[in-house]
């Protein structure tokens, strides 16, 4: 884990409800797809956690959603304003379980890690395929992005406005062969993925964070191998050790 | 040059700068991050005699200027604390700790203590007083002089080390409490530990923490500490440990100008990982700002 | 169309957003500003049997997120209030007004209570029980259930009006004394009064208030609020009005949410002399935002 | 009263410890000279009040000294940062009761008031004189700002480094045939004044204010003639009034 200054250099929408931000900094902190940066906002007492879509040597890239005062506050940010924040938290997922075919499933705003795991995969020479699930057509994001790697790309919407009707695990349940899977988003829809896949996989968690980086106890959860901190511990558990 | 140096009954600390109990967990997450000797000393993590996983989740809400916690005392048990904690820190921390113990039963604490009181790491035990007594309908120890004073005495029954007894702020009189355990031989007080808070999600209508309510800590409650611990050392005769929401330098001087020996630093290290770091560095600079050689002679300066 | 009206005791109010007692006079400051006729209603500044300057100065500090005042009950005296400012503020507010009674001893609440009953322009009268009990070792009132109930037994033989009491936040067991004086006869509860808290100025090394202590209040104090908000209501039947650090119309609503049927804005008075106009323009808006039609459905929503 | 937004144009340092900052916004609600302004500022709750050096149709000019955190804060803000501020609170000077030969004295953050006054003064054809304090010579400021106003300047500083050595008390016992006084300093000064001076005149007052417009008697104080609050009823208060 680092603390370090970051300039915003791009804070727009995607969506209505969903914005991409470019920070340019240290980034040297990060060394895993998966991980997430907590962010001080003026104003609020506790930072705020984000997932980690894409980093390079000079620039991290996050996509969050506006779902309170906090992010609501970070969407008016404009370029130029810097930020104190923690970055390489997490453990993030391990690659080295994929095999050549993993699946990576993304549901709302658990798709942006898929990205930068993707890339790495392929850097692995693996050849992942992507399942993103988003509520409707208007929701979604990063889809091009995703298609850009040259990946199949799986698009399920709830009310079937873009791909497959449905959820992620319909498309899921239509997939072959696939030889792991990394997956991010809403509990249920995690719960849901680790019934129907058929290999093991990982499955990042959120959770309401104090500190985010193991000193404060706040995100513990339980597992087949003893508590764990979602923050420090996580937010990656496998499929075998999550006590539904 | 100015001196920092401060003395908790015979044990000299470096500087009063003490990271709280539960938000410095044992210790190596900090350690990590900088090299944590240049510490005071620090409250490790409240200890239980059986392991325990605390409440359920979500722990934490959102406050203006501060937070709630409702971790519920999650720890290994005093056996791995023993075991396997203490060993581990030592590799990190070469000064004596203060061990931070809970019970929920007279007969817990004083066990716990005894087994503590024999580790050589442990500088001061701190007990306390704020969870539920399981024999009385779960009403805090902390909230009756009565009862505080009967773990404290307890404690002091099978500990040869100094006891510092933590109270609890939602009490109608903090004094009467504080005095109680100095009378049945506390060592020192430690407070405040957390304010009972609530938060309720708009979206949810729930409360945004499972069990409901939960600890308030962070710069919000600094002023009820620094009445609180005004009015508790001009009571008492033993050494006082001033706590709640101090986040600078200039609070650490604040809170032993109410009459603070030692002061703890709570919530400001989860959100600024080297909030005590930054405070020790610029603890000496503050001081000759505000005209202060030496902390001792500052000590309840505010009562003078 | 939303529904914002609220009934407190057979009283309907248009909408539940009220200022408290001392932070908005005797009203006309702010109808100077606007017009205070958009209130649900407010409560004037405590009044007592004799006219009181208070407390020597300062009076005031800062606080994060909050600020200290001790200004200690100013105000002309029940006569003087009732020939002098009760028809100047019936110029500038046709709505029944919440009378804010205080004293030193049972008898004084019951003068002043009997006196501001018979008053036309009166339609609550809230009993301020955190004054210090002169009889009983200035220990105040709020802090005892029996106190407390005393003074609500008192106040009740002589009014016809509703009677709620206003209760001290800094004791250790809120439910029981809300409960005391509902069974004396209360017919709604007010809470939370101030914390009582203290800042010590780092170059005079003293205290920054004259009298030393005083009541802490804005948002700071909000969590706290809306936890004894939660238990008070949770315990009693009669209507509760809630306030400590409310100053956004999300406020008004988690306050509601906790338990309150109306709720008071203080502090925020103070810094935003708008505040209570803008909750009110805003409410219908973060109302809708959260699905919320009719105020009345959500009280202690988080309860349920 | 007016609640309005305005824009930092200048903030910059005329000592080490005294900043001159010109705000440009909405300046209706000031009617005399003396009154203050209250600014919100970011990260603190009250509100800070300073009073109303200079202002014309479009800008107000304030003189503030950093004593706090506060004014710490306001000294680090950039021109075109906006500020939410309550203008026109308080009383302010009576001009009226001057007479012809009206002597002005100020004191330290007292002296910024004074030049306002001046201006008024002159603009109703009088022939005010000025009293300027300070510690040292490198405490003083706006010396030349006064001069300019074509008026006599008489300066004392505690240590003699500029000007009278001494304080105002001791220019003003040499002052003769002056019609009225007007004041603004530390409390010390403005009881000594009351002592030395030997027309009738009228001293502002400082106190640790709540609101600054009335609402919390948090400053008030109690005069021959009753109590009354110094944000509001103040602060400036006549000689025959003030209980020392």
């Amino acid at each position: 884990m680092k603390q370090s200054i970051y300039t915003i250099k791009i804070n727009q929408h995607l969506t209505d409800q969903v914005l991409k931000m470019v920070l340019a900094g240290d980034t040297s902190a990060i060394t895993a797809p998966g991980q997430f940066i907590n962010i001080k906002l003026d104003g609020f007492f506790l930072r705020r956690p984000i997932s980690v879509c894409d980093y390079d040597e000079k620039t991290i890239t996050i996509l969050y959603k506006i779902v309170g005062k906090g992010t609501e506050y970070l969407s008016t940010l404009p370029a130029g304003k810097t930020l104190d924040i923690l970055t390489g938290l997490g453990n993030g997922y391990d690659t080295a379980k994929s095999g050549q075919k993993p699946l990576l499933i993304g549901g709302g705003v658990g798709v942006p890690p898929m990205y930068r795991l993707a890339k790495d995969l392929l850097a692995e020479g693996k050849k992942p395929s992507v399942i993103l699930g988003f509520n409707t057509k208007e929701e979604a994001f990063y889809i091009e992005e995703f298609k850009a790697l040259g990946i199949p790309v799986h698009v399920a919407t709830a009310d079937g406005s873009l791909g497959t009707k449905g959820f992620v695990t319909d498309v899921v349940k239509t997939m072959e062969n696939y030889t792991y899977f990394y997956t991010c988003g809403p509990e249920p829809m995690l719960k849901a993925l680790s019934d129907v896949t058929v290999t093991s996989g990982q499955l990042s968690f959120e959770e309401r964070m104090g500190c985010g980086f193991g000193a404060c106890m706040g995100c513990s959860c339980e597992t087949k191998y003893g508590t764990k901190r979602i923050c420090k511990d996580g937010p990656v558990l496998e499929k075998e050790e999550i006590k539904w | 040059m100015v001196n920092t140096k401060v003395t908790l009954s015979g044990l000299t600390l470096d500087n009063p700068v003490i990271p709280a109990s539960g938000t410095f967990g044992y210790g190596y997450e900090f350690a990590e991050l900088y090299d944590i000797n240049i510490l005071g000393s620090f409250s490790f993590k409240g200890t239980t005699k059986e392991p325990r996983f605390g409440n359920p989740t979500p722990r934490i809400a959102e406050c203006p200027s501060g937070m709630i916690n409702s971790v519920g005392l999650q720890n290994p048990g005093i056996d791995k604390v023993i075991s396997e904690e203490l060993p581990k820190l030592r590799k990190c921390f070469h000064k004596p700790v203060i061990a931070n113990i809970s019970g929920f039963s007279v007969d817990e604490y004083a066990y716990c203590c005894e087994r503590i009181d024999k580790e050589e790491q442990v500088g001061i035990i701190e007990v306390n007083v704020s969870c539920p007594n399981v024999h009385h309908g779960g009403m805090s120890f902390g909230t009756s002089p009565e009862a505080a004073a009967e773990v404290t005495r307890a404690v002091k029954a099978v500990t040869t080390k100094p006891v510092y007894i933590k109270l609890s702020p939602n009490v109608t009189d903090i004094v009467s409490i504080a005095k109680a355990c100095e009378d049945a031989g506390a060592d020192g007080i430690s407070l405040i530990n957390t304010m009972m808070g609530m938060r309720i999600d708009l979206k949810t209508k729930r409360p945004v923490i499972a069990n409901k309510m939960g600890g308030f800590s962070g710069k919000a409650i600094f002023p009820i500490a620094v009445r609180m611990v005004y009015q508790v050392a001009e009571a008492v005769k033993v050494p006082v440990i001033g706590m709640g929401g101090v986040s600078s330098a200039e609070d650490v001087i604040e809170m032993m100008l109410a009459g603070a020996t030692a002061v703890q630093v709570g919530a400001a290290n989860l959100v600024e990982p080297f909030a005590c770091k930054n405070i020790i560095e610029d603890l000496p600079r503050v001081m000759e700002r505000y005209g202060i050689t030496d902390l001792n002679d500052i000590i309840g300066g505010a009562r003078k």
